[in-house]
């Protein structure tokens, strides 16, 4: 991408440009005005953003259909405006009716699909000998099982961690702590790499680096 | 105050120092690149595999959903990038969603991104672009069984009926692959819904955080193939032979975690000296 | 015959819903079109929803406006922004389908949402830092190690790494593949278990916090 | 074996609720991060400070996910304030959810009932933060102006764990923390002196409210989690023996 000529291009770059800077004004000195000024800014472009697409989207899932003969339609496009009834105190029970269908869709999809994924694969996975021939493959087969029973353990919940529980216990938590670890070193790359694409900008803008 | 000594001092240092330390660290590698190696490891290159060669006939459907928004394009792009030109290049075909409200600007990129190959395909037979949907795990699951219900029309307002690749394309068992690239829950949608559902090829190009979540999945053969991060996206890369973005910004990342291992390093030295001290 | 329709009805529709999803899943393993017609509602349901949040949003900075509530000018701008962009953006869309096709939602799309939602979400990489910094300690053996392996995964994820030491990628990538698969594997198991029990719950009405915090009216 | 596995579920939870329903009570083990609490309330009873309660912004109670974490915050939120009466000590509950806050305040002016001391309650007691910036700004605010002795930051977290807690260290409070968001865990863990990782908080809010629902069904989850370990261990021997038995049957 060529760093923009048009005028209007270039007056939304350095908008950009500004914009970061408030917003980075928090961290960098305190919360002030022009942070508040960006913040606000955002959250109403966002929210307008969010109200069109919806907008579209319910039109073109449901309005387009039910002006084109599904009369069916009108069903969800009832159910669903009577969430808004949550914002009248004495009619608010009606709304439970759209969020019970949410939540009956949403919790069926949920429990028939979780188990296989995060239960059965996992375990069967972990107890399928590795191909490789290597010592480290065993090792690595392992400490995977022994890792998983013991952290599972750590998860009983009406079990005292005392007795025959209490060392499996203890391995288990340190077996979540690696986990942790890791979850926080890759978390450090995902944050990271957001600033770096914004200091990238940052530069690109003031031409020190090409766009 | 004038009684603290050297390892006191630096247990208690203006978080502000730390911000302009860290910003000057990503910007000054964008001015001296460095460009060192990049390593790729197997669930990238599994990944890669899974979306080339034997495994990809011409003319079998692909579906990448942009289950990111403007804010994480330097982790997530790169990899869709390089999985968009090569699925092209073996010929497959391409339908393309997202759950992001944003997902017009990221459709744009892509074609910015990947415009040599998007310039020898036409919309509507090679690749479409359905657009913006929500509706949660109810939706994915609604689109393995019935797209055409999730999205009557595609982005710019056409029936779906009207375009001649969305009539070979009606759920699940009509696409060969789903690439899903989520700073969200999108991906554990389609694992759940698609792979988990009806065995589905799908692979997750993820962001960092979720590295750590998405690969016992991988492992599990849950995901055929894994990238995380704007690390993984600077492998596929080196795979496809196309240095980009996220080669770039490499040098940044390597800076910026050396400062942060130094930075802990240096607070934990301090730490254990003050706990010996008392 | 209020508590029948308040309480009652509504639990069973939970409950029929999350059961025809089973049924479904598993006796049906192509569609079934009474499932799919309910999730579709579900879906147009969802997408109705979505508008709740930001009426609650609007009316609050409406009030705060009128009543000259502390930062009341910041309530304004927020609604001069969000008409100016929501104006734009219906009228994109009803003249020619696609929102950004008008010229001032698409700048605004392009320069000011695009720059503010890459630099909010990023601000965290500031705090993280500083968090590390001032946190992460080895104050015992469970801290310790979640550090350790968290310096290698940094270190290892950075093509330096390896230059610096060899070791670093094959003990950072041990952590990362192997290391961390127990610790995420049962949060996976436990995870699923947590949302069956709940879901059950849920579908036995024996779980109110969904419906509108469960109080009473 | 997906279809199996979730009846076996069930009927583990469906039975140990309704021994739960027939008077049997199941005691959730002992966490250290609930133990914690007088002392933590004890520790600002000596020092003559507030605690502090925030349950985090991500748990709107129609989330499946997050909702639940607030629904166990606000159990905890319940034993603090109890624990907070009784020692005379002030407590603050800091909350950014608007939904939530009906509940925290019934809650707190309940347990102050139940003490004997509801002249003693006031709303004021609570504060409301619209929005992230505004909650995690507010609460660095509060944390650095009322320097609060404990800190107890439990519920659906997202990244404002993070500063939250490290503005509750640099004061040196004494910190208890809890989620079920396993990317704020690393960030609670190293900032908290407790910490209740993941189903642990749940299990809390339902040991405090006693709700025999809740914890018969988590004590049916621990069936499973039992059955779960049994399989994986045999599974383990026969697979690194060759015998895929076990793994082909759960994989039908």
């Amino acid at each position: 991408m060529a760093y923009p000529t048009g005028t209007f291009e270039l007056i939304g770059l350095w908008t950009g440009w500004l914009l970061m800077l408030m917003i980075y004004s928090y961290p960098l000195y305190k919360e002030n005005m022009v942070y508040r000024f960006a913040e606000h800014i955002f959250i109403a472009i966002f929210l307008a953003i969010n109200m069109v697409v919806n907008f579209s989207n319910v039109v073109k899932i449901c309005i387009t259909p039910l002006l084109g003969g599904d009369f069916l339609m009108i069903v969800p496009l009832i159910i669903g405006i009577l969430i808004y009834t949550m914002l009248i105190p004495d009619y608010r029970w009606i709304s439970r009716y759209p969020i019970a269908i949410l939540v009956g869709a949403g919790f069926g999809l949920g429990m028939r699909g979780v188990i296989k994924p995060s239960i059965l694969d996992a375990v069967v996975s972990t107890i399928t000998r590795p191909t490789d021939v290597g010592v480290m493959a065993w090792i690595n087969f392992l400490y995977i099982a022994v890792g998983l029973i013991s952290s599972v353990l750590y998860f009983l919940l009406t079990y005292e961690h005392t007795g025959p529980l209490k060392s499996p216990t203890r391995l288990g938590r340190l077996f979540i702590m690696i986990g942790l670890g890791a979850y926080f070193g890759n978390t450090v790359l995902f944050r990271f790499t957001m600033l770096t694409g914004r200091a990238q900008f940052f530069l690109q803008v003031l031409k020190i680096i090409p766009m | 105050m004038s009684g603290q000594n050297i390892f006191d001092k630096i247990q208690n240092i203006d978080r502000k120092v730390f911000y302009w330390v860290l910003f000057i660290t990503l910007c000054v590698p964008f001015m001296m690149p460095l460009a060192l190696p990049i390593k790729v490891v197997k669930n990238t290159r599994d990944l890669y595999e899974g979306v080339t060669g034997v495994n990809i006939e011409p003319g079998d459907i692909a579906l990448i959903n942009f289950g990111y928004g403007v804010s994480a394009w330097s982790e997530c792009a790169p990899g869709i990038a390089v999985c968009t030109k090569a699925l092209f290049r073996e010929g497959a075909r391409i339908v393309f969603m997202g759950s992001h409200y944003d997902v017009e600007l990221t459709y744009n990129k892509l074609r910015s991104d990947a415009a040599a190959d998007f310039a020898g395909k036409t919309y509507g037979v090679d690749y479409v672009f359905l657009g913006y949907f929500t509706g949660g795990e109810s939706a994915i699951a609604q689109l393995a069984t019935d797209a055409w219900t999730v999205y009557p029309e595609d982005h710019f307002r056409t029936p779906v009926s009207e375009i001649q690749m969305m009539n070979d394309f009606h759920g699940w068992e009509d696409i060969a692959v789903v690439l899903t690239s989520d700073t969200g829950d999108v991906g554990s949608y389609f694992l759940r819904q698609w792979q988990g559902s009806h065995g589905t090829l799908l692979a997750e190009i993820g962001i960092a955080m979720n590295g750590s979540t998405d690969y016992p999945y991988y492992l599990a053969g849950n995901y055929f193939g894994l990238s995380i991060g704007s690390r993984g996206g600077a492998e596929l890369e080196v795979l496809i032979g196309e240095p980009g973005e996220a080669t770039t910004s490499m040098d940044s990342i390597n800076a910026s975690h050396i400062l942060i291992v130094l930075a802990v390093i240096m607070a934990n030295v301090g730490y254990l000296v003050q706990r010996r001290q008392a | 015959m209020s508590q029948l329709l308040r309480r009652e009805a509504v639990f069973a529709i939970t409950g029929i819903v999350t059961v025809l999803m089973f049924v479904e899943y598993f006796f049906f393993p192509q569609d079934w079109i009474v499932a799919s017609t309910i999730r579709n509602w579900a879906v147009i349901i969802y997408n109705l929803s979505l508008g709740l949040g930001a009426v609650r949003l609007i009316m609050q900075h409406v009030m705060g406006t009128q009543r000259r509530r502390d930062n009341w000018q910041f309530s304004l701008l927020f609604l001069v922004a969000f008409v100016i962009m929501l104006f734009t953006g219906l009228a994109g869309y009803l003249s020619t389908g696609v929102a950004t096709s008008n010229s001032i939602y698409n700048w605004l799309f392009n320069h000011v949402y695009t720059a503010l939602g890459a630099t909010t979400y990023a601000i965290t990489g500031f705090y993280i830092f500083s968090a590390a910094y001032r946190a992460f300690r080895a104050r015992n053996v469970d801290a310790s190690l979640m550090l350790i392996a968290g310096c290698f995964v940094i270190l290892s994820n950075a093509p330096v790494g390896e230059v610096i030491w060899s070791g670093i990628p094959v003990i950072g990538e041990w952590f990362r593949f192997v290391g961390q698969v127990p610790g995420m594997r049962v949060f996976g198991v436990v995870g699923a278990l947590g949302t069956i029990a709940y879901g059950f719950r849920a579908l036995l009405g024996k779980e109110k916090g969904f419906y509108a915090g469960g109080a009473e009216e | 074996m997906t279809f199996i596995l979730l009846i076996l579920t069930f009927a583990a939870m469906y039975y140990y609720m309704y021994l739960g329903k027939q008077g049997k009570t199941f005691k959730i083990r002992t966490l250290p991060a609930i133990q914690a609490i007088p002392e933590a309330v004890g520790r600002a009873a000596e020092m003559g400070q507030p605690v502090m309660w925030t349950p985090g912004i991500a748990g709107g109670l129609n989330d499946s996910t997050q909702g639940p974490q607030t629904l166990a915050a606000i159990s905890i939120l319940e034993y603090v304030t109890e624990e907070c009466v009784k020692a005379g000590v002030k407590i603050a509950a800091l909350c950014p959810l608007p939904d939530a806050l009906p509940l925290v305040e019934e809650t707190m002016r309940t347990a102050y009932t139940a003490q004997g001391k509801p002249e003693e309650f006031d709303d004021e007691f609570i504060r409301f933060f619209s929005g992230q910036s505004a909650y995690m700004t507010g609460t660095l605010g509060y944390l650095q102006r009322e320097r609060p002795a404990s800190t107890i930051l439990v519920g659906g977290f997202y990244y404002e764990s993070v500063i939250i807690a490290e503005g509750g260290n640099t004061i040196g409070a004494m910190q208890i923390g809890g989620t079920n968001n396993t990317h704020q865990m690393p960030f609670l863990v190293a900032t908290c002196d407790y910490m209740l990782l993941a189903e642990e908080l749940y299990a809390a809010g339902a040991a405090i409210s006693g709700n025999p629902d809740a914890l018969g069904s988590i004590k049916g989850e621990d069936m499973i989690k039992l059955l779960i370990v049994t399989i994986t261990g045999v599974g383990f021997l026969l697979g690194a023996a060759g015998i895929t038995f076990i793994a082909d049957l759960l994989g039908m």
